[in-house]
């Protein structure tokens, strides 16, 4: 099979990728310039939008109680990460790629997955407590049923020719599951990983926002009952910056993967 | 008509049950008003509803108002509806050891929000009695689970909430803040500045009516208490309870002195802030005089 | 009725009944390197849609024997070898692989080749040829030394470090003999090794694997199209019917060895190859 | 694998379930204060069925849910399909997408009343918001798992944008689309009961965050029945079509 | 260097220059149908690594010829093949379809048939080859007629609504060349179309594309690795060098149409066959 070469964009002086970057950047410095001058110019009441400067003034000025709560909110969204991601994804990989269990399993996962969860939150603290582990059980939960659910869906995309081979030479089902399957269904698998990793984010400052007395979701909820929209805005930042912490892992793993693999079983990257 | 957009903050709030009495009887209609009635999930959506300029007027209280103002929203109280937080308890499960409001040092006490209603309470009860316990915010819908469940050893809880626990058996009253406070601003309405001016009139009569359906519901107990019920989703018993402990004390015109909103802001300041007490109300529509 | 070929030396039985040729080189001495398989049967059924493939198939390979299979397009040859390599269940019947029958995937005994190359598209072609050692837990140094070695046989060792989807079709094909090669099983099934190859390749990929095939006396069943190839490599050739295939004789081809390419313009080369031509186009 | 089997499974794992549910309270395994048996959550809401407030607030939630869902789920795919397939636009968005997707979406409801005020297009317009996201970033995995021999083929009959997306990306990446058109679906709900919780004057939302805060658990038990009930019929309908488009696969 | 082949009545020029034969039967007509290709080089790059796939292509095809490409496993010739579709921009040169240049796929100019069948999983063989003709908007009932048409042509009418994966090998190669030959393209490039397929049924569908070819007076470049195949077929055959792929010579087929097997045992085939197997061998 002959490859096809990269977009034909990236033939034009600059790479791609740098001119990628400048225009995220170009975008995101708008979006902060917005940010400041929208609130100060009072199109939008400062309850809303309190201008850039006056958030990272309570951002610095509140750094210490941000940064104990930042602690908290951390520790709960990595133990929740290893259960939703580490588990969600193995389950969904087995779960996907084999027939039987798909049939039987999946439909109970994604029924499970119907019932709107946050709305049961307030009983689901009365089992589990009120401190960190309901927030670690609630995030889990939240962030494992799509990882799964996405796993499944990749590992069912993939060509089974290749399951076959990896049988042909004896792997078990741990082995073809491990090599064979997992590594076919990369991308679905990073993805899904990416999603479930927002969504136990999500899913823990929700949790700490609806009942805690730690984490950056008590802050931010507070600060809103308050009418603090700067400390609201603070708090998001935090959390967005959770996020992008997040998001530069799974970059370094995507790039240690398609370093090696240069995109092969995948796809070109030029526009159809 | 005039159309005047009516925060309810919260269901469970007695205003919102003022408001619905009066658009149920008709008698915003009869005032040639068009009231549309939303429930906020708190004070503060509300307030944000009116910022949003979504609404135009609120079940409120000076202390809202006053962070309002601070957080730019221009509103202010235009009438007063009661002095006292009727129903508002410290409950207990029955069998706990704490047997006074000073036992709760060191505790786990619920609060539905930090920066809520019930966290000014908690507030000023440790500050009240010099103790310390930590206030846990649960949410709304969390107070009852925990406390049943044992995760929480006491609750800063709401009417008529409160009057269903303790007839049910799940909790035991520890205090009721309309004892333990002195009189204050604790409810009322609040309006947007520029509504409040560009629409006086309409404002006007709105409050006229919001009152004639006071009068109304202190007038007709036995209309009133089976709604009440209907409406809270209790029984008749704690709606019985809660029209003779709150609705009976409502006020009959509104009419608010400085002095009271003063004192809810030395109850509720929180020692965090100096406001002028003048500027969070405005007395020109009240007293509102209804025909009787 | 297909034809009786004259210029072999095979025994035809009635359909079922199982043929047996022991070659006169090669003893039956290891057990483990035999291959029985007994009345096989077996139809595709899909959404009740049913496809016969295979029909009254019955023979045996004893240790050591290089056996061809050849027949036309879609007559189950592939299934056949999926049978063998215990990946499909056969509808019907028995196959035993060193006296033990076969019914799970057992690289111990019986390694395949597939028809399309199946390389795992995110490995090299090094690691693709190592990934069977490594399944087996093989020492890292071992299984890359002998990668390196698999390699240089199908002459590949510059593209060690490439990807399948940077190779040729014809590349692609030589990484997956060189994994089936490395795994050092008993048994080889090779389904169309050479069918993406240039004739020179094909040919030298020939000597290479009768080289190998002699000094590690294997058995190998060899799926191909090229009837020249089938003769010039093997002990015996397997020829089947079209579809549903049933066998149409297995003739035993009595060229002696080390075979040469010269021997492809003896006549009796021409002799075998017409009879087997005449067998398939009847 | 028969359907009569799967049924007959899944009946009895559900009744086990609810006869679970039944016992525990009532036996005193759990507080039946907090978990009330399944027949009184039952009679609740077969109580609240015999109002009609019941069902306009039905009615209003899903025409909300499926207004939101139908715009949803179509503008994130395709916006999902063209990021993914402009090796710039994913460089330059995908991050961004990825970082308003991990902000809790409730912190934006108040924008949402600024520019929508609360009425019908607010809830919606905030479900769409909830789920775009999430149909955009499933969409870009699923982009992922087309292979490059069907693309090309495509490419040599000079298919179009649109047809490449219809007759090759489409079937390709039913399995990992449906996966992303149950997720959606259950974001896209939460996200409308939770504008509703937040403000509202009517719909399911708006009664189930009363009953919460007035602790009224039968009926609030009701309403996630009911509402689940309704997820799963939708999930069934989800696998039902997921059978008949996959029959290709294996 | 190349040795020079005698038996052949080709013209060879330096590298880079253009070589171009203009059959004597097939006169240069329909415009359309030229393909020109001109100092043509192509380095692949990846991650830092080059591999020179082909090196100074020149060569012209004139309307209506058919001519095969052969050449050593890995020496460009897909690569060659998906340049002249416009799937592949070349490193260096250009491409002239019709005499303009070429530059994206253009299914009205050119059709090919991929050396990996790459057919659609999700669609059966018949909707797989009526798949061209339905991106174009085609009639329904025409597009059927042509599907039903071209499945016949390759003998699996009976498999028309199988899917892929419930096909052999072979047929799944078949159904892709049906899905060239409904696209009825001015020019048909296939790329080892045959590679999957038993003699027998190999010759039958070389006829049955020579009968196309001759009837619709196609351009037709053809990659196998058979010799005899490209000789049967052809009217040229451009012999490619190992990896960097060159052009060793073009060699007309002097041979009379229409062709026949018995053609085959001819001495003219057989010294044509020889001296291309030299030329690659060398
Ligand atoms: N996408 C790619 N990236 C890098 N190198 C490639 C790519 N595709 C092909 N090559 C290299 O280019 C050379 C020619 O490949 P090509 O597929 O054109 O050969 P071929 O003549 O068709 O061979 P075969 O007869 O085996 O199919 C090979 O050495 C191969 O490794
Ligand atoms: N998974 C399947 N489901 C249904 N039918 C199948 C399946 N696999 C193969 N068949 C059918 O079984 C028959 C034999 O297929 P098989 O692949 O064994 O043929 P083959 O001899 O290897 O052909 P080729 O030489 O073309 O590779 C064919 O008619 C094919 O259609
Ligand atoms: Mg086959
Ligand atoms: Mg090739």
């Amino acid at each position: 099979m002959t490859h096809l070469p990269r977009g034909r964009e990236a033939s034009a002086g600059m790479s791609l990728e740098a001119k990628a970057r400048i225009c995220r950047y170009v975008i995101i410095a708008a979006i902060i310039a917005a940010w400041e001058i929208v609130p100060r110019l009072g199109l939008v009441p400062r309850l809303f939008l309190p201008s850039l400067s006056s958030t990272l003034t309570v951002l610095v000025a509140q750094s210490g109680d941000f940064a104990v709560q930042m602690l908290v909110t951390l520790q709960e969204v990595g133990m929740a990460l290893v259960f939703a991601c580490g588990f969600g994804i193995l389950f969904g990989l087995w779960v996907g790629s084999t027939l039987t269990v798909r049939k039987a399993l999946l439909p109970v996962v994604s029924a499970l997955f119907a019932v709107p969860l946050v709305v049961l939150y307030p009983l689901f603290t009365a089992w589990f407590g009120i401190g960190s582990a309901s927030k670690v059980v609630f995030a889990s939960v939240y962030g494992l049923l799509p990882t799964v659910l996405g796993t499944a869906a990749g590992a069912q995309t993939i060509d089974r020719q290749l399951t076959q081979a990896a049988r042909s030479m004896g792997a078990t089902r741990l082995q073809q599951i491990l090599w064979v399957t997992l590594p076919a269904s990369v991308p679905t698998v990073l993805a899904s990983f990416r999603l479930g990793g927002a969504l136990v984010i999500v899913g823990v400052v929700v949790a700490e926002m609806m009942m805690s007395s730690a984490g950056i979701g008590f802050l931010l909820s507070k600060y809103r009952t308050q009418l603090n929209s700067p400390g609201v805005f603070a708090a998001i930042i935090l959390i967005l910056a959770l996020a992008i912490g997040f998001d530069l892992a799974v970059q370094a793993i995507e790039r240690r993967w398609t370093g090696s693999r240069n995109k092969a079983a995948g796809r070109p990257a030029d526009a159809p | 008509a005039d159309t005047i957009r009516i925060g309810l903050s919260t269901k469970a709030w007695f205003p919102s049950f003022v408001a619905e009495i009066t658009q149920q009887q008709g008698i915003f209609k009869k005032h040639d008003i068009n009231a549309e009635l939303t429930v906020y999930q708190s004070g503060s959506e509300a307030l944000t509803a009116i910022a949003a300029g979504a609404a135009d007027l609120m079940s409120s209280n000076p202390s809202i108002v006053g962070e309002g103002r601070e957080a730019g929203v221009n509103v202010k109280m235009v009438a007063m509806l009661a002095t006292r937080n009727f129903g508002w308890q410290i409950m207990v499960p029955p069998k706990s050891g704490i047997k006074a409001v000073a036992d709760l040092a060191k505790h786990k006490v619920g609060i539905t929000s930090a920066g809520s209603n019930t966290d000014l309470l908690a507030s000023w009860v440790k500050k009240k009695y010099g103790i310390d316990f930590v206030a846990i915010p649960v949410g709304g819908a969390g107070l009852v689970p925990n406390l049943i469940s044992g995760n929480l050893d006491a609750v800063i809880i709401y009417p008529p909430l409160s009057y269903q626990v303790a007839l049910d058996g799940n909790g035991r009253v520890l205090t009721d803040f309309s004892d333990e406070m002195p009189p204050h601003l604790e409810a009322g309405w609040a309006a947007d500045d520029e509504y409040a001016a560009k629409h006086k009139d309409a404002l006007k009569r709105a409050l006229t009516a919001l009152f004639e359906g006071v009068a109304y519901i202190k007038g007709n107990p036995d209309a009133v208490i089976p709604q009440l019920a209907k409406y809270d989703g209790v029984s008749a018993e704690v709606a019985k309870q809660e029209y003779a402990n709150t609705f009976g004390h409502l006020s009959d015109d509104g009419a608010m002195t400085k002095e009271l909103v003063q004192e809810t802001l030395n109850l509720y300041a929180n020692g965090k802030k100096e406001l002028d007490a003048s500027t969070l109300f405005d007395s020109s529509f009240t007293p509102v005089a209804i025909a009787r | 009725m297909p034809r009786m070929s004259q210029a072999t030396a095979s025994i035809r039985k009635p359909h079922g009944a199982t043929m047996s040729v022991v070659g006169p080189d090669h003893p039956a001495a290891d057990a483990g390197k035999t291959l029985e398989v007994r009345d096989l049967n077996h139809t595709y059924n899909v959404n009740g849609k049913t496809t016969q493939a295979l029909k009254d198939i019955a023979f045996n390979v004893s240790a050591g024997r290089f056996l061809s299979i050849v027949g036309p397009s879609g007559c189950g040859k592939s299934s056949l070898l999926m049978m063998l390599a215990g990946l499909l269940t056969p509808s019907d019947g028995t196959i035993a692989v060193g006296g033990r029958p076969l019914t799970k995937p057992d690289p111990t005994r019986v390694g395949v080749v597939f028809q399309d190359a199946s390389l795992f598209p995110w490995l090299t072609a090094r690691r693709n040829v190592e990934f069977p050692l490594f399944l087996r837990g093989v020492d890292k140094a071992v299984r890359r030394e002998k990668a390196e070695e698999a390699l240089a046989l199908v002459g590949l060792e510059r593209f060690a470090d490439s990807l399948p989807h940077e190779l040729s079709g014809g590349m692609k094909q030589r990484v997956s003999i060189a994994r089936g090669l490395v795994q050092d099983p008993p048994i080889l099934l090779m389904d169309e090794p050479f069918a993406a190859l240039d004739e020179q390749t094909r040919i030298t990929m020939g000597d290479e694997l009768l080289r190998i095939w002699e000094k590690a006396r294997k058995t190998i069943v060899f799926v191909t199209h090229g009837l020249s190839e089938a003769i010039y490599l093997s002990d015996e050739v397997l020829v089947l019917s079209g579809r549903p295939g049933r066998i149409l004789d297995r003739v035993v081809i009595d060229l002696p060895r080390p075979r040469s390419l010269e021997m492809m313009a003896q006549p009796r080369f021409a002799e075998l190859r017409e009879a087997i031509w005449h067998m398939i186009k009847a | 694998m028969a359907t009569r089997d799967a049924v007959l499974g899944y009946g009895a794992a559900g009744a086990v379930f609810l006869a679970l549910w039944e016992a525990a309270p009532r036996l005193g395994w759990i507080d039946g204060r907090l978990l009330p048996p399944f027949s009184d959550v039952v009679a609740a809401l077969g109580a609240m069925a015999a109002t009609a407030t019941f069902w306009q607030q039905v009615q209003l939630t899903l025409l909300e849910t499926l207004t939101a869902f139908v715009i949803a789920l179509p503008v994130g795919a395709l916006l999902g399909v063209l990021v993914q397939e402009s090796r710039f636009a994913s460089l330059v968005f995908k991050p961004l997408i990825f970082f308003v997707f991990s902000i809790p979406k409730s912190i934006f409801l108040p924008i949402f009343i600024l520019i929508l005020g609360i009425a019908f297009w607010q809830k919606v317009a905030f479900g769409i918001f909830s789920t775009v996201f999430i149909v955009m970033m499933t969409t870009f995995s699923a982009v992922e798992s087309v292979r490059e021999d069907q693309l090309r083929v495509a490419r040599s009959l000079d298919a179009s944008t649109m047809q490449k997306i219809l007759f090759v990306y489409l079937p390709s990446m039913t399995p990992v689309l449906l996966e992303a058109v149950r997720v959606a679906m259950i974001f896209n709900f939460t996200g409308i009961l939770l504008a509703e919780m937040y403000a509202s004057r009517e719909g399911i939302g708006n009664a189930i965050g009363v009953w919460g805060l007035g602790f009224q658990i039968k009926e609030l038990l009701a309403m996630v029945l009911f509402v689940s009930v309704l997820a799963i019929g939708f999930n069934e309908a989800i696998r039902y079509v997921e059978a008949k488009c996959e029959h290709w696969r294996n």
